[in-house]
């Protein structure tokens, strides 16, 4: 046991995929590393937190992998969507043959590996490499169709991903010029005697580099059109890892770097301006992989308006808001997946195209959790995030936050008329078994998390506290008593 | 007429703003107070004798940032994909061409190559010694084949090989570090054995040395597996074209 | 399967009378709030009520084939609504709620002349009103810390005014768009109309209810009507917000009522129907006196009886000829002549007159608005009451009366025994609570106890008092039936007599005579002149739909605007950035 | 004569000034150009103007690389080496994303015939 496997298990796979390949093992042994690394990722939710892996030497001077109850959720959310994928896949590559799929694999490992590395890392130029990596998987997944659409995703997103890594670099370099130090823990705890102009300056390098990727709002031009031109299972895990990762890391520097109290508000209107026009955008959408794209960005807005909040209330419902969205996106795109190979287009009409009650019954549970409609899932968490709000009396965040969900209502619903509108020509769709399990288990971790939320509310609590007191976590990047 | 206007007032815009960014930036990083703490290089310094490794560099890259190293190595193996990807469905069609080589420049490219890869050598084996290391050597041993690419388009590369050595320098440097887990407990420990008066021997340091020979051979192949992708892909473009 | 959900359906009902009112539950749900039942006398009565609803609109149902997805859907619809009326807590209502408004979307999107636009229209009403409901209650939360309804009850009086205004209207306006208040009401027709035949009688006449049960629970249990009085202070002798209430409630009852009379498909007239009569619960609900929550309580009960039954009516007319309008119908009485008595039964109800229960609930409500001295609330409502007598008529004479307009209704059937045995049953209780008003105050007055207003006095099963007077149901229930008995000996001898010589072509009209292909059934159109009338025409040709229809467009546009945004150029993607960068940084470092 | 160039401060000025203009001609570059490569040419000059800037900062007069030899028996005196081992690092990296990113154009050109980013605008609703 011990968390570097995250990243050096998959790095091994990677290397030897041409042999895998050879060997004809690939598929079954990329589900058998996901598979291990979800298993390890269980048996780390029973151990007392938190854990730290070294490398070589001890921090604050070397690296470390520190897995604290924050990171221990996204760990659960990351691995088990790799597992899922890396289940779904078989059945992806029989329906849509190509010939690069050990490719397909490296990158598909390494994105997760990537996304993994950057929230146990506790070093900040460490994570810089594993933003890079996540990067570079994500740029040529999003690439991998080679079509005009795919290339097109993919140079955007490099692009995009270009700029993002010189304002983190320039961050990280204006660090360590201030304070000789690239340790999380050492910055947290000097990062208040950076001269005032310049940690402004580092904050908003920060923010722009960790911003555009984790698609916050005028920043996000680009998302949909990745989400168009790439696969849809990697959609699945741009929606639930890639960004959730971002995602991560934005907060953890955040609230390590103790930037909550002065840069709070600011987070929070950039977040509610995401969700606002995301949605209103959704709603105009005829393409159906943009249209959960723009889902996907809304729903990244609420987070970051609670996840700002620094109450550990609305955080822990964030949280678990984003575990649950997580699960219904996974779900929405791997269905998309199996839709869009049988009926051949991408156009919203597919939605209602298609007869299969099984898929519309899964469908219809990820899309009334992503509502937040009892008693599915997203509810606990809506509820939660808006109970936060109300508690610290922001109740505008509580209208506004309610005003939108109708608008939100107003697609997914469309969606759901169109699925069950009886007056459409319909093909029959045969879902494999193997799909089936997939779409089965994913429904059924939303119902379950939405009639037994303390199942889950005990690790986002856990979550919450690990991110909004980092004491814990501090000692440990700091290598005290190690 | 109208949009030469635009654009031209579009740059002016922006190179004022960038002016102005730039002024905004030298105002700022000029009055900027040197660094009071002692920072984590220095402490290396002093901590460099127990690796028995001269050049200090070379022990943060490889041992105390170690895990750095594995992360570059992987982004520059995924890059390799990614452009392996991208531009090996073309690679196919371009072997028809015939197009011979001088015999000057067959010999003489062959001549310079095992000088250059010579050198390339020499650089990651002294890569704890002196400058250089894995990544330079590598880059050095890629421009071997370069100049042979250049000297004769035709010329193919083993891809069997250079997989093989991909494959395997990358995953002797993964499970390196994990016996350093075994047997230090400790990921990427150094767990051979680095007295440290042999420090400015050819052989010390323990594993950094090992690193940094593996380092290099997978740079070596993985540069010059985008080497010969870029050059093959020119060329099929030529004859496209003609 | 219907048998098997008709037990089922029995399941709840069981459950509660095993309980007997002692029912209370809790159970954990998360750290920081439980769910619980408990059983308080206004939730027991509402319980009943819809599971009793339920268990006759299943026997109706087994007549017809239903999936059995339909059959599941509408059974957790009796739990979700058993877990409403049933909550302790706010986290218990709202997900019944929640499961209320879902699993009947997707009972009405399996009806066959469903569409779109009316699926979309009644889920983004039913979701606005949720989170109002969720924005009530959260911010009750942020002071009482607890969902616990009598939590937040206690903790009401210490919040703010404004809060407590705001709390009202966020809860009033939610509960308002389930009940279908007037300008709330923009689904409620199309929904009503094209859902399934028989789920139509479940949506008005038990989930309308919902929208009281939450009126009464704020008004009568959160926010309490001592407090209601102290907060607005009071006005003759009702308060002031119960008169602005009820102002609402009447509006609500005359615009609907004029709707009403002007439609066309029988479907929306009760819809129409089913608006105005709420408006009538909510015009009491609000005096806070003990008779205007008896009003209101009876009428609930009153109205959802004649609903089902005109309903399951209708619903069983519709399948049997396959016409929905009144227009298509006509002269049925001779072919279902049961349909047609039951249907009578329901409009005497309806319009509120003798010896039925609606007179009762009618008595009731105008004695309570008397009681308060709101003179013109009263008119008002007396005002709809007797234009609902218009609509009435044109029920049972659009259906049942005039002529056949076609030749299959000429040879339709009597409906199946499975719609008649509800009819019945519910006939039979409109006309025990005509007979017996005052068994009901027995279930009344522990809700005004729960209330904590005065109790009304109980002197014996047939009478039901008031404020103003009293009377004996059983008393005019017997002299109604002696002189309907006498009255039908009579028409039938006159009738028997008449039947045999006259032919419905027997007439002739300016010397022409009418042909095979003449539809005479001409009554149906009455209510068409109504626009003539200055007030009714000001009424009937103004309508909420223009207003929502424009904020669709207005959204429709705003999705527009930002969509251009997205227009996929990324080097003006990165431009952006990089200027969003520069600003931040001339604001923030500089 | 070079001796003014003997102080840290001075270099330091240099320095910045360079790098920094380096920084925001690549910057300009990127806000300007449309040619695909000559936007990722634009982002290693921003690179590259980095690595000076940051290596830099870290030299003092006086400081000498951090390698032994035969005269140089200890660690001291010397520049700090972990800029230089991070900048390898990101040096390593950008040239990674180079590559690939030049292998999507390359492809993307093959199939179009375009390499202005303005102009790829395929994926829209």
């Amino acid at each position: 046991m011990s968390l570097g496997y995250y990243f050096l298990l998959p790095v091994i796979f990677s290397f030897l995929t041409p042999y895998f390949k050879k060997i004809g093992l690939l598929r079954a042994s990329s589900i058998l590393l996901n598979l291990l690394l979800f298993l390890q990722t269980l048996v780390y939710t029973m151990m007392s937190l938190p854990q730290i892996s070294l490398f070589s030497i001890k921090p604050p001077l070397g690296i470390a992998f520190i897995l604290d109850g924050y990171s221990l959720l996204f760990l659960l959310i990351f691995t088990f969507s790799g597992l899922m994928v890396s289940l779904y896949m078989p059945w992806f590559f029989k329906a849509n043959p190509r010939r690069d799929e050990a490719r397909f694999y490296l990158f598909f490992n390494m994105l997760i590996a990537g996304s993994i590395g950057m929230i146990l890392s506790c070093d900040i130029f460490n994570l810089y490499i594993f933003f890079e990596i996540t990067g570079i998987c994500s740029y040529t997944l999003s690439a991998y169709n080679k079509d005009k659409l795919g290339l097109e995703s993919g140079i955007k997103y490099l692009i995009i991903g270009s700029i993002a890594s010189i304002f983190i670099v320039f961050a990280i370099m204006l660090i360590y010029l201030q304070i000789g130090t690239v340790n999380l823990g050492l910055i947290a705890q000097r990062f208040h005697q950076i001269d005032p102009k310049i940690s402004v300056l580092i904050v908003l390098m920060l923010f722009i580099g960790f911003g555009t990727k984790a698609e916050l709002f005028p920043m996000n031009f680009w998302a949909p059109d990745i989400y168009q031109g790439s696969i849809s299972p990697v959609n699945g895990l741009f929606s639930s890892v890639v960004a959730k990762a971002y995602l991560f890391v934005f907060f953890h520097l955040f609230y390590l770097f103790g930037l909550n109290s002065k840069y709070m508000l600011f987070v929070m209107v950039i977040g509610a301006i995401t969700f606002l026009v995301s949605e209103f955008t959704a709603l105009n959408q005829t393409n159906v992989k943009r249209l959960f794209a723009y889902s996907t960005l809304g729903q990244l807005g609420i987070l970051f308006m609670a996840f700002s909040t620094n109450s550990i209330d609305t955080v822990s419902g964030a949280l678990f808001h984003l575990t649950s969205h997580s699960i219904s996106k996974l779900l929405i795109f791997l269905t998309l997946g199996i839709l869009i190979h049988k009926l051949k287009s991408m156009k919203i009409d597919i939605l209602g195209g298609f007869k299969s009650t099984f898929l519309t019954i899964v469908l219809v549970i990820s899309f009334l959790s992503v509502l937040g409609i009892p008693p599915f899932s997203g509810f606990i968490g809506k509820i939660l995030i808006l109970k936060g709000f109300a508690l610290s009396h922001n109740y505008a965040a509580v209208a506004f936050i309610l005003l939108v969900s109708i608008v939100e209502a107003i697609y997914f619903f469309r969606i759901i008329a169109m699925m069950l509108d009886k007056s459409r020509a319909k093909v029959i769709v045969n879902v494999g078994v193997m799909n089936y399990a997939i779409l089965a288990v994913l429904a059924a971790l939303i119902v379950l998390f939405g009639i037994y939320p303390s199942l889950l509310l005990h690790y986002t609590d856990l979550a919450a506290n690990a991110l909004l007191h980092p004491t814990n976590y501090l000692t440990y990047a700091l290598g005290v008593g190690l | 007429m109208n949009l030469k206007k635009e654009l031209r007032l579009k740059h002016i815009i922006l190179s004022l703003l960038s002016s102005a960014l730039l002024l905004s930036f030298l105002g700022l990083l000029m009055q900027v107070k040197t660094n009071t703490y002692k920072t984590v290089g220095d402490i290396f310094l002093n901590l460099n004798m127990q690796t028995a490794t001269a050049n200090a560099v070379t022990s943060v890259v490889t041992f105390f940032r170690g895990i750095d190293t594995v992360g570059e190595v992987t982004v520059l193996f995924l890059a390799t994909s990614g452009v392996a990807l991208m531009l090996s469905s073309t690679q196919r069609t371009s072997k028809k061409v015939v197009k011979q080589e001088s015999f000057v420049l067959h010999v003489g490219s062959r001549l310079l190559m095992s000088v250059i890869i010579l050198f390339g050598v020499y650089i990651v084996i002294h890569g704890h010694l002196s400058p250089g290391g894995g990544f330079q050597g590598g880059v050095v041993i890629a421009t071997a084949f370069l100049l042979l690419f250049l000297a004769n388009p035709n010329m193919s590369l083993s891809h069997g090989i250079l997989t093989l050595g991909e494959s395997l320098s990358g995953s002797a440097y993964v499970l390196v570090a994990l016996i350093g887990l075994f047997k230090m407990n400790i990921l990427l420990g150094n767990f051979l054995p680095h007295p440290v008066g042999e420090i400015g021997e050819l052989v010390s340091g323990g594993i950094i040395p090992v690193i940094y020979i593996l380092v290099g051979i997978k740079v070596g192949s993985e540069m010059s597996v985008i080497v010969e992708y870029f050059i093959k892909e020119d060329y099929y473009k030529e004859v496209y074209d003609a | 399967m219907n048998s098997i959900f008709l037990l089922l359906n029995l399941l709840p009902i069981l459950f509660l009378y095993q309980f007997g009112g002692a029912l209370h539950v809790e159970l954990n749900f998360t750290s920081s709030f439980t769910l619980s039942l408990i059983q308080t006398p206004l939730g027991t009565f509402f319980a009943y009520l819809s599971m009793i609803s339920f268990l006759l609109v299943t026997i109706a149902q087994k007549s017809k084939k239903f999936s059995f997805s339909y059959y599941m859907l509408q059974l957790l619809l009796s739990l979700a609504m058993f877990m409403i009326v049933l909550a302790g807590d706010f986290i218990t209502f709202f997900i019944g709620w929640e499961i209320m408004t879902w699993s009947s979307y997707f009972i009405i999107s399996k009806s066959k002349n469903i569409d779109t636009k009316s699926l979309q229209k009644y889920i983004l009403f039913s979701l606005a009103s949720a989170f109002s409901l969720i924005a009530g209650m959260v911010i009750a939360y942020s002071f009482a810390h607890s969902f616990d309804f009598s939590v937040i009850s206690s903790a009401f009086r210490d919040m703010p005014f404004n809060i407590q205004i705001t709390l009202i209207v966020l809860f009033s306006l939610s509960f308002f768009t389930k009940a279908g208040v007037i300008g709330l009401h923009y689904w409620v027709v199309d929904t009503y109309s094209k859902a399934p035949d028989l789920f139509s009688s479940i949506l008005s006449a038990v989930m309308s209810k919902m929208g009281i049960y939450g009126l009464f629970l704020i008004y009568g249990h959160i926010v309490g009507y001592q407090e209601l009085k102290m907060m607005f202070g009071t006005i003759l002798n009702g308060t002031n917000f119960g008169y602005t209430l009820a102002w609402i409630g009447v509006a609500t009852s005359i615009i609907a009522t004029f709707k009403a009379i002007t439609q066309d498909e029988v479907k929306k007239l009760l819809a129409y129907s089913s608006i105005a009569q709420l408006g009538y619960i909510i015009t009491v609900i609000g005096f806070g006196t003990a008779y205007g929550v008896a009003g209101a309580m009876y009428h609930t009960l009153i109205h959802t009886i004649i609903k089902l039954l005109l309903f399951i009516n209708v619903a069983a007319i519709v399948a049997q000829t396959g016409k929905s309008k009144f227009s298509e119908l006509g002269g049925l009485i001779y072919r279902t002549p049961v349909s047609f008595v039951m249907l009578l039964i329901g409009i005497i109800g309806l319009a509120g007159m003798p010896p039925l229960g609606g007179f009762a609930s009618k008595f009731m409500m105008y004695n309570a608005a008397i009681d308060t001295k709101f003179a013109l609330i009263l008119i008002g409502m007396l005002f709809s009451g007797a234009a609902s007598f218009l609509y009435c008529y044109k029920l049972v004479y659009g259906i049942y009366l005039g002529h056949p307009t076609s030749k299959n209704l000429e040879t339709t059937k009597e409906v199946p025994i499975s719609y008649l045995i509800p009819q019945i049953i519910l006939a039979l209780l409109l006309v025990l609570t005509g007979a017996f008003p005052g068994a009901f105050i027995k279930v009344i007055n522990p809700v005004l106890v729960e209330f904590s207003l005065s109790t009304i006095p109980y002197s014996g099963l047939g009478v039901m008092n008031s404020a103003v007077g009293s009377f004996n149901g059983l008393f005019i229930i017997s002299a109604f039936v002696v002189f309907f008995v006498l009255i039908l000996l009579l028409i039938t001898r006159i009738k028997s007599k008449a039947k045999n010589n006259l032919n419905r072509f027997d007439i002739s009209y300016c010397g022409e005579v009418p042909a095979q292909d003449t539809s005479l059934h001409f009554g149906f159109g009455f209510g068409a002149d109504l626009h003539k009338i200055k007030f009714a025409n000001a009424i009937l040709k103004r309508s909420s739909s223009s207003f929502y229809e424009s904020l669709a467009t207005q959204t429709k546009k705003t999705s527009e605007l930002f969509s251009r945004m997205y227009y996929g150029n990324i080097h003006n993607t990165m431009l952006i950035i990089l200027l969003f960068f520069s600003a931040l940084f001339f604001i923030g470092v500089n | 004569m070079l001796e003014f160039f003997n102080d840290t401060q001075t270099i330091h000025f240099i320095i910045i000034v360079g790098s920094m203009s380096l920084f925001f001609i690549g910057f300009y570059g990127i806000a300007t150009q449309k040619n695909l490569v000559k936007i990722l040419v634009s982002f290693d000059i921003m690179e590259s103007a980095l690595f000076l800037f940051f290596i830099g900062l870290h030299y003092k007069v006086g400081l000498v690389a951090p390698i032994l030899d035969k005269h140089l028996k200890t660690f001291t005196n010397m520049v700090d080496p972990v800029p230089q081992a991070m900048i390898l690092t990101t040096i390593v990296i950008g040239l990674a994303v180079l590559a690939l990113g030049l292998s999507f154009g390359i492809e993307y050109y093959k199939l179009t015939g375009r390499n202005d980013i303005s102009k790829m605008n395929e994926l829209r609703d």
